[in-house]
């Protein structure tokens, strides 16, 4: 198998989807780029980073459709173009965007099949680029999915590893309901083998990325990476550390999670998005609420703080949770052993 | 002016007609207080709705607003289960989870009432992306009130549209006001289809309780999408004759105004004189088409009041595909 | 001391605030109503509930400024305005408006203080409508306050009685930061004694709603009024549940949690809106991490389903949380003495 | 075309070589790797920045963009807190939390560059606002890219200045292109400036290499601004010589444009053979002014780069006044 990067995979399976079914059609900012310039170059950009390249030649412009910036419009003709049998996939160059076109996502493609009694589906795709790392500053840095995980009727896919993240589109366009596919800025490196051949992963299980039995860490998108580096380091102390990638937030695979800190009776939540309802608070609550009897220490939870993401690199580099944070955690959950209060019935 | 057969004339006065029953027994209905939610009237605005629909298959799409029920009734949604929606039964075309802010129908090209202000247009363009994409010659509309008008989200949509030469019709419904606001103060500029210039798009502003020039400026217009020329707007003035809202006081409109609305604004009135005076239609036609519609409307409306809830479980239901 | 409804007090405290201090204004869709129309009546409308009455016409309608539809630039202009020097309250008629100004509000004014380095204040108070109970559909009924409270730099006030109403919204104006001030529809006929004087109440700062001993009850805005029913009712049984209403789940009071549930030992969380990322997830997990050796036994999130607000009345009110779900996840929770697993070290 | 005094053009030149050179210097400095994230640059479009804010007060407000140093130093800011900003340090004009996308200083009137396309001008009419309700003679302006042109806040903001008839006036500034997309795709209908009459106000389209056109256009708008007259729209025209950001191959220009470009707009050669050409300013003085900026420059960047980092705790300081 070829060893591919989240870039070539996201790429690929665009162009394999397009293929395979003529009603996926791809719209956005520069998605091809060029559109009335003066070199003539028909594709000038392929995406600001290169993630629709080749498409417009193969698919033309009625399938790759660059629009003005423009994004309520953008959303909202990809929910018109889903209702009467397309199956659009929508680019939201960065998530931060999010704010002028909450209301297409929030209100209508999100809200489409249940206010109109089931009688219609919306099979959007919206790809968005999140996350801090290459001081772009407080506008363009955030990782804001929990919020779209708290809408009903949207789907929320965090891929972490190239073979996910082409397994994880495939769904996330064949999938009937609106989906967001928040591809990690500093994921687009990442590489691994991935197979040629269009597959699938379902929504709503869980990636087992590092097994152990001490202490469980569940970690969305870089987070994970973070946290298997972790694992993989705290191995050699003997410490064994499962660490759980749901891929989805939105379904999210609940059952993986009940199973591990079953096993390992101690949880460690990690999330790069702000913290108050965060998927980390989440996450823990759910642990909380639904195992708790399993739960031998404290939950922690590794966030951001409840700041904006500032602009310097240094500062950025101590927003997003470190490797050392989540190292720390796990250490510190590990160490208390909690002597619950006894029950006084 | 182009001349209309005689079986366009007719199905034309049948759904202003029905609109016009349907509208005044909701209005009935929910002061009696056996309507649940709360409803937005389309008195007045009749030949809008159907001037503009009766150009369209059941292909083309059509977005709407909160004022929804006038453009559901001329795109062809079936009555009865319109009126289970509003009164939030099962079997409704929403079943009763949309109510009448949302009722929707996607095997008549009806992509949804929609309770927020200048959410429909990019979604109807998204309809004529469709068309355009798959090379049919399939068209959509957008319902726009004049509030509406002044929303990012309609602009947006206009020049999307105008951009990529879609076969869009923006129809901006200009009944005076939005909610307790008149037009001359919301809109700056005071023109609302001079704003479609801004977009390289044709506009025409007619009167909005003359089924004909409805019919006339939205044929070109169908003609013109159709035709892969791209989008037009067309802006139809016809005053509404009840409040914002049922049960909204109106304070802020004169007697002299609203008694002018009536006297002037009533587009039913205008079609029949036309109709009779062209020898078109005759006066028993007509009659009858009341006389069906209030049987109609009658019976449905006591269907609809009669017909069960939606089951406990609906809640939970719809929500994706598998849940 | 006289009784006020919620309507009442938010009126005049609107009507105090500018009378105080001329830096106030309110902007909004016709918060005064009536410009523009034939009766010549300068106010037609005075908001569409009411709750600006008499405004336009003790300061003007260069003080209390009728807008169009246009909610991105109500929120962006009240924004430079607070950057200018003025104290707006910027009227969001519903809070599931927010999807068409949320930019204005997450990337702008909250961020506006941060991103400059701390040279610039912002205080905005945006007021909003939110909640289910009105039979108002799936766009207008939702309770979707917390993903504003995962916003920093934006403080989120959640009333629940006329006396707090008050005492928050001076709060709001006076304070200089950006403030979502949420009232519950269905609370604007709740009342109580409310003095004629001005008066401050401090974000952070829960109220305890009702003392108990044998259980912690969070609830905010109408759920704690729900949840205080459940207390007075479970009191004759001789269950005693003590509610806490936070009023602001931007800052939240901790301090006040962690008291109760250390004297309780259990918890309950109370909220509104869907439960992916609700702040029943932040206050559980937040136990759950930081108060967890108190906890006698798992802690119950009472909320909305992942699902829309459907405009059926009965289906609406099975989506709120009822007193009834609330009696029950106490009940539950009493009965549930986990007996935590023994650290195995 | 009203004469301008010596002391005005000046100053023009001088901001105008400022920005230039400041300009120059960021793309060297990014070249070599010294800049932090990433810079949009203001090169070829001078005029329409030092046009139009040579008619400002301090007092009176501008909402930029993200290419947006050459609208702060137009409007006054401290070239070396700038430059301390871009480098993200300590005593930055954000204490470098915002850096080059977001610099701001209320003290100026600048409020700030904005990262997200079309969010200043909602931000500007506020400031605007302002200076209405409290009766004051203040004006505030808004620079707009051509691809924000499009961005449905811009619209609502033009007509919430209009219905308000605020002292505001939107300046549009077409470089040719959003991104890689040029304007003649992405604009329907092709004129920026013609939207302006869609919401009743006047405006002007000049050629943005040209001060004299655009600091004419700016007086005409400020004046009848501060005369209580509403707003007014300008459409600037001047190409970016460089990429959208640094480091953009530009593969959508040809080389021919961009010979052009630099050929013909120029408006610091433009003004420089106006002036001399009038006799208002001398080569002397020019040069001068070459030369101090290029010593200024010099030094804030030196400076700039030497300066020290924001401490660890400014990630939590400045969320809210008291966090
Ligand atoms: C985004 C948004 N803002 C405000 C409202 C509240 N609202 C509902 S209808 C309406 C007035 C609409 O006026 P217009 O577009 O003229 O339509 P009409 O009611 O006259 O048919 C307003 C302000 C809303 N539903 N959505
Ligand atoms: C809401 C939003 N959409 C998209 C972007 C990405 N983006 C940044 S600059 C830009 C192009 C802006 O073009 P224009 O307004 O012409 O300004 P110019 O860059 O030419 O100065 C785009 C699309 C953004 N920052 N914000
Ligand atoms: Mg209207
Ligand atoms: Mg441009």
């Amino acid at each position: 198998m070829a060893i591919k990067t989240i870039r070539e995979v996201i790429n690929e399976t665009l162009a394999q989807e397009m293929r395979r079914d003529p009603r996926v059609i791809v719209l956005g900012e520069d998605v091809t780029g060029g559109r009335g310039g003066s070199s003539g170059v028909d594709e000038a950009a392929g995406g600001v980073f290169g993630l629709t390249a080749g498409l417009a030649a193969e698919f033309g412009h009625k399938r790759v459709i660059d629009t003005p910036i423009t994004e309520s419009a953008i959303i909202g003709a990809a929910g018109g173009a889903a209702l009467t049998g397309m199956r659009p996939v929508a680019e939201l160059m960065f998530i931060d965007f999010v704010g002028v076109c909450l209301d297409q996502i929030m209100n209508q493609i999100a809200k489409f099949r249940y206010m109109f009694g089931g009688k219609a589906t919306t099979p959007v795709t919206i790809r968005t680029m999140m996350g801090a790392g290459m001081g772009a500053g407080p506008q363009h840095s955030s990782a804001i999915y929990p919020m779209l995980t708290s809408i009903p009727g949207l789907k929320v896919v965090l891929p972490a590893t190239a073979y996910d993240a082409k397994g994880l589109l495939a769904t996330a366009i064949r999938d009937d309901d609106p989906v967001i596919f928040c591809e990690h800025k500093a994921l687009y490196t990442e590489s691994g083998e991935v197979p040629d051949e269009e597959y699938t992963i379902p929504f709503g299980e869980a990636r087992i990325a590092h097994e152990g039995e001490h202490i469980t860490v569940v970690a969305f998108s870089r987070m994970a990476v973070f946290a298997t580096q972790v694992a993989r380091k705290l191995a050699k102390e003997g410490i064994s550390v499962e660490v759980i990638d749901p891929r989805t937030s939105s379904p999210l695979d609940e059952g993986a999670i009940f199973d591990s800190v079953e096993k390992t009776g101690r949880l460690v939540v990690v999330d790069e998005a702000n913290p108050m309802c965060s998927m980390a608070s989440e996450v823990a609550s759910l642990v909380a609420c639904e195992a708790f009897e399993c739960l031998r220490a404290p939950i922690a939870k590794v966030t951001a703080p409840h700041t904006p993401v500032p602009a310097h690199l240094e500062l950025e580099q101590e927003y997003v949770p470190s490797p050392a944070r989540i190292e720390s955690a796990i250490r510190r959950v590990l160490d208390a052993d909690a002597a619950p209060v006894a029950a006084s019935g | 002016m182009a001349t209309i057969d005689t079986a366009t004339l007719r199905e034309a006065y049948w759904r202003m007609r029905a609109i016009r029953e349907f509208e005044e027994r909701m209005r009935r209905e929910f002061e009696a207080g056996t309507v649940p939610g709360f409803i937005h009237l389309y008195c007045g605005q009749e030949a809008v709705a159907v001037g503009a629909c009766m150009h369209l298959r059941d292909t083309d799409y059509i977005g709407s607003t909160h004022r929804g029920h006038g453009h559901c009734i001329a795109k062809g949604c079936d009555i009865g289960d319109m009126l289970l929606e509003i009164y939030c039964k099962d079997g409704g075309l929403c079943n009763g989870k949309g109510g009448s802010m949302h009722i929707a129908d996607m095997a008549k090209g009806m992509l949804g009432a929609n309770a927020i202000v200048g959410a429909a247009p990019p979604i109807a363009v998204g309809a004529a992306l469709s068309a355009w994409s798959q090379g049919t010659d399939g068209v959509a509309l957008a319902f726009i009130g004049d509030g509406a008008s002044n929303q990012g989200t309609v602009f947006e949509a206009m020049n999307l549209a105008s951009v990529l030469k879609l076969p869009m019709i923006f129809m901006y419904e200009n009944n005076g006001y939005a909610e307790f606001t008149g037009v001359s103060y919301h809109c700056g500029g005071g023109d609302i289809a001079g704003r479609a210039a801004g977009f390289g798009m044709p506009a025409t502003k007619v009167d909005g309780t003359d089924f004909y020039a409805v019919y006339d400026a939205m044929g070109k217009a169908v003609e013109r999408a159709r035709a892969g020329e791209g989008p037009s707007a067309i802006e139809a003035v016809a005053m509404r004759w009840y409040g914002h809202f049922q049960g909204d006081p109106q304070a802020y409109r004169s007697k002299e105004e609203l008694a002018q609305v009536r006297r002037d604004g009533d587009p039913l009135i205008k079609f029949r004189e036309q109709v009779l005076a062209d020898r078109t239609l005759d006066a028993d036609t007509l009659d009858g088409i009341d006389a069906e519609i209030r049987t109609l409307i009658d019976k449905h409306v006591e269907r609809a009041k009669a017909a069960p809830n939606p089951p406990k479980e609906a809640l939970y239901s719809d929500v994706y595909v598998n849940y």
